[in-house]
């Protein structure tokens, strides 16, 4: 049990850090600008480039086959040089690996680890949220293809995005959650609609709704079998509740760094309940960090993972709308009514309990599968 | 003691409630309807509320601080989209001094931070703070101090723009020039004068408050009652009522306080309805962060959109708020006036 | 609407507290030492007999026919003068009022307010706690009596009571809470035993058990008709959640009292965090001092109540519970590792959210029964 | 970086956890079986784990804090009433003084609300305090400052009785006057060794509320399966799997921070142990009573009774917060570490 870097993992640390300190770009936070997403992709490819993205995953499709735990401490470096987090991918990663049959891997699993080739998630609709099984978006099959029409909602980085990766309906005649397929859908094609999802924040750039009207994909590029996609899509959501896996420590810890510096530079300016609450996201987010130190170390082994996903998913929204609290006290008291960064993280925080499953689904999970507790 | 709201001040709330009904916004799109906005504009204009706080016989108010937040309330349930607290805390503050009234929509000239009245040292210094509420406004009020106590200046405001609270736009105000008000018959006001404005400003955001936290409940009950997921309304499951009920309990609790805290502004000693507003911002402010909270969780991912009014609620609460003082500022309000401050800051 | 005392209210005030200044007992808070429990009945004589007790209720019962909000102003002064609060029977006495017929009503109530006989309320069994009506405690008719036998726990002040009002089952073949009847019970008969439940507080002396074995009600002794029981238990429960009827802003009042002068008289003993609990219970006790009046000048016209108690009840938590925090906060800090008088209130506000219906039960109410979500 | 348990570690926290189950009181009733006391104090005092932290060679601790606290939670978790943390500190105390071993049981001597050791001017000074955790001790462990640091002194301990936390009573001292301790070799501590003393303790202190938390969440969990209302398992009520599920989350967030503090205590400098140490206190802290009260409320009126074993392990959780600091002394050493404090004290 030891939280210190071995000697590769403090040669490693050394490199990043010497990276970092010439290829920081600066970006703001995701949270608050959209200026964020203008920069995300260069420094994805940046990242990946330096040898710096995908340390934990297998060669064959990009990464580096080191341990997992060398992702804490990229998290940790990026943190603290105040750059961007890594790109949260891994749960598209995770579930492709998963599912997806050696040929899918291997055609479209390097470009998604390299940035070459840009993903969205394409799972929740606007009448499938908590309830996903129940999703309408269809797949009709037509030769060798696929004809797709349905409404998406909350796709990640759809106006960017070269492919799509759509929970749609095959088989309409079995119970909800036999009849879903995934699939990977080219967005460049006709029979797609992008529109920006604007935020409670201002932004419009992380999330779109995607309107598929006859939209096409080769059957080949299912990825998994059909009738897989359920499973395909629990593994996906499993992953993107793990902050390890999203590298959220990094976004954590870089803001509690800003707010701390906001509070230094301007003593006797903020109530004692300001400064708590600082002192609470400080605590907060060094929590998270330690905790992923736990179950990235848990993964030493190889990946094997069920329900406690929920119970990390819960852990991180606490920080995050702990981090977000703290930023609310900070906001606006120079610089007049506007909106401000600080307002921009706190209203982001509020998504952090309902997406990837809501914060009351996690519970569910937590009591019924963790707990063991009936099923009402 | 008898804290029941008269038969008047009943068919006043039933009218605000209607003219909210009427007007206020019913999605974030209807916010940029022009049409809209002036008919609400043109019909509060009519109702005469923006001159409750205005002198009658012996330089008294037309009307009480209670009813002045029943307005204040039904307006923030609205949420109504023209400005009334800026105007009222004008006029109010115009009364105090004995000063004619304005001329055209006013507002008051506060601190960046929202915390309190602009208050400059000499007719000379430019002014800098935010006018709030500044729909429709010309002008904002400021404080200079004199030796004998603080005379009423204005300061010229454009350019209102919407910013934390869409429904609320303020204008920056940049180093402008103070003007003496003009008339005779002014008097100076005093710091128990400001402290007494201070009180009747809380009790006021108190009710706006108030009202946004029914709104966003409302809002959210009737999305939790639609709303369908698992073959059920989502305000089914015990977790959605909890929330909700969880809410409406803590307007209930902010009602009481509100209640009391309008009512001591015109009736208590400064210093006291003060201590009264303080400890109903606290509980306000901190309900109603929560309780928009709420109506966020409840909406799901929808709540996160642009597109829902939820966020609407939250961010008028989060003005609100801030003037004269947020959660933590009012609680420092309590500790002062209960004695039990001054402790160190370190270990004990 | 105004908050301030009539010519008559100011008058009474003052002689109120005239009283109050040569009687006040000085009485331990009741959820910190058995001996509350000893001064309690002479307390309850007391203010009764200087005319200060069961002001709102009616002459008949030998209460004083005066406007409800009285009773806050008693509460104020009871507070203001760090006695102890006013006894907490009001539920008692409306749920006889209502449901018990005329003879009923002369018979007992001017004994339960004047304190000279001592009531308990034997509603609660071991497996009937939030579903009360599903109660096992049997009344079978015997000639022109009941014989009682059954097992109740929470049974208020069952030591010392004269009568308890037993909630059993008289019909045990039509649904559940219909099948209820309630009957006024002589505690000193053969066929009852009594014994204290102690609390996690060390009080012994605030709820019993009592098992009934053969115990015997006489006929005439019913309160309200056969399978009213249910009836008039939803009509005792309800108002127990009402502060107002439980005279409890005095009990807060008086503990936050008490935590402001502990305050005070040791500044730079305590940590932020202990000033800021002890300035929410003040904030949350005003609160409640304030809604009482709300509330009880909505009774001006009459009491008519439905499920807004149960929002009551909630708030009247949130204030127990804030100020039991705050209590433990000023625990321990000069006396060593005993117990002392501010751990026992903690731990005694623990139950708030428990007796007279769960915190989970009351929410349930409030959802469905005001704002009208629809039953699971 | 690989921060899971050792094999050797691993199969330490199943010998307690066995110790534990084989011994620990099952019922409050229980906490009174002499003869089943017995028997834990004797497996403890078998399984030698009271002397993790005497020396080895060159002074270091026969086993690291890590392992002093996998042994800490399981006690916790019992909840076990036989002294442990006492003996552990005061042993952690000696072997970094360099003195030789006590010959009889042995715990620390804190100051009346256990915010730190007591410590006299000089030996002429009598000591009053609290030895905490002092079922089956003879003595406790002092410090005397020096010109050149802190030297260890004994003082007698008598009638350890059961307080606020009924698995380990504490004894009140009086004004003992202070004894030096026999034999020779000693040196003097710094405030260093002050410093990672404390940071140690703070990290058995969580570890112990994370076992104290386990205990309740089983216990509560076990309620909730059995208990019926309304025809079925109260723990098949969302409101009830919420809470349960927020306790369980609490307490893997609190095991994540322990860790490291225990990790911190022999690893990091004083300073940033300690530091490290105050993250995981607050955060435990916090969590604990959170979670106790849950437990409580889970159990409904029996929960309130004190044969119901909920109120057990709140009551040693009370305990292990005070031990060195509760949760608001460590947000202040927080707020101190990281220099964010020196706030003014009113309004801003």
């Amino acid at each position: 049990m030891d939280f210190a870097d071995s000697p590769e993992e403090a040669a490693f640390r050394a490199r990043l850090r010497a990276w970092l300190a010439e290829n920081n770009p600066k970006l703001p936070q995701s949270s608050t600008a959209d200026e964020y997403w203008d920069g995300q992709a260069p420094w994805h490819r940046a990242l990946y480039d330096a040898g710096f993205f995908g340390l934990s995953w297998p060669e064959e499709i990009g990464g580096h086959g080191l341990p997992s735990v060398y992702e804490a401490i990229v998290d940790e470096e990026l943190a603290q040089a105040g750059a961007p987090p890594r790109p949260s991918l891994g749960y598209l990663v995770q579930g492709m690996m998963r599912h997806g049959g050696q040929d899918v891997r291997r055609r479209f699993l390097p470009g998604l680890v390299s940035g070459r080739e840009r993903w969205c998630q394409g799972f929740s609709e606007p009448d499938a949220g908590s309830d996903l099984a129940s999703l309408r978006t269809r797949a009709v099959p037509r030769g060798d293809e696929y004809v797709i029409t349905g409404h998406k909602v909350w796709t990640s980085y759809s106006d960017e995005a070269d492919w799509c990766l759509v929970l749609a309906r095959t088989d309409p005649d079995v119970p909800k959650h036999r009849g879903l397929s995934a699939f990977a859908v080219r967005m460049d094609q006709p029979g797609i609609e992008q529109r920006p999802l604007k935020m409670i924040n201002g932004v419009t750039r992380e999330f779109g709704e995607v309107i598929f009207d006859g939209a096409v994909a080769k059957a080949s590029d299912m990825v998994g079998s059909p009738g897989e996609g359920w499973r395909l899509a629990m593994t996906v959501v499993s992953h993107e509740r793990e902050p390890g896996e999203l590298g959220y420590v990094a976004r954590y810890s870089k803001a509690v760094n800003e707010l701390v510096d906001r509070l230094r530079s301007a003593p006797g300016r903020f109530t004692e309940e300001n400064v708590r609450d600082v002192a609470w996201a400080v605590v907060e987010a060094e929590m998270l960090r330690l905790h992923v130190c736990r179950r990235l170390s848990d993964r030493l082994d190889g990946i094997s993972h069920g329900p406690e996903g929920s119970v990390d998913k819960l852990l991180m929204t606490r920080v995050e709308q702990a981090v977000g609290h703290a930023a609310l006290g900070m906001s606006n008291l120079t610089g007049g009514i506007e909106e401000d960064t600080w307002l921009k993280m706190y209203l982001y925080s509020r998504a952090q309990s309902i997406m990837g499953g809501t914060s009351q689904i996690q519970r569910n999970l937590v009591a019924t599968r963790i707990l063991g507790l009936p099923v009402a | 003691m008898d804290v029941r709201l008269s038969a008047e001040q009943q068919a006043l709330r039933e009218a605000a409630a209607r003219l909210v009904d009427d007007h206020a916004p019913g999605s974030v799109a209807e916010l940029d309807d022009a049409a809209r906005t002036a008919r609400l504009e043109a019909a509060l204009t009519g109702s005469g509320w923006r001159e409750l706080r205005a002198p009658e016989d012996e330089g008294r108010p037309l009307a009480s601080a209670v009813e002045t937040a029943i307005v204040a309330e039904e307006l923030g349930r609205g949420p109504a989209d023209a400005s009334f607290l800026g105007p009222t805390l004008a006029t109010e503050l115009r009364r105090r001094a004995g000063a004619e009234p304005a001329t055209a929509l006013e507002t008051v000239l506060l601190r960046p931070d929202l915390s309190g009245l602009v208050v400059v040292e000499d007719e000379q210094t430019r002014c800098s703070g935010v006018a709030i509420d500044a729909r429709g406004v010309a002008s904002a009020l400021a404080l200079v101090r004199t030796g004998h106590g603080y005379d009423l200046v204005g300061v010229p405001v454009a350019g209102a723009s919407p910013g934390r609270d869409l429904t609320r736009p303020a204008a920056m105000v940049e180093g402008a020039a103070p003007e003496r008000l003009p008339g005779a018959g002014r008097r100076l006001l005093t710091a128990e004068d400001i402290e007494a404005w201070s009180a009747f400003t809380l009790a006021l955001t108190c009710a706006d408050l108030v009202g946004t936290m029914r709104g966003a409940v409302d809002l959210a009950r009737e999305y939790a009652s639609v709303r369908r997921q698992y073959g059920k309304a989502i305000g089914s499951f015990q977790s959605v009522q909890h929330m909700l009920a969880d809410a409406f309990v803590s307007i209930e609790g902010s009602s009481s306080v509100t209640r009391h805290a309008a009512w001591a502004a015109d009736t208590l000693p400064p210093g006291e309805a003060l201590a009264a507003a303080a400890v109903a911002k606290a509980y306000c402010a901190r309900a109603a962060r929560e309780v928009c909270e709420t109506a966020i969780q409840v909406h799901g991912g929808i709540g996160m959109t642009w597109e829902c009014l939820a966020h609407i609620h939250l961010r008028r609460a989060l003005l609100s708020t801030q003037v004269l003082g947020d959660v933590g500022a009012n609680l420092a309000r309590v500790v002062a006036h209960r004695k039990i401050g001054g402790v160190h800051d370190g270990l004990r």
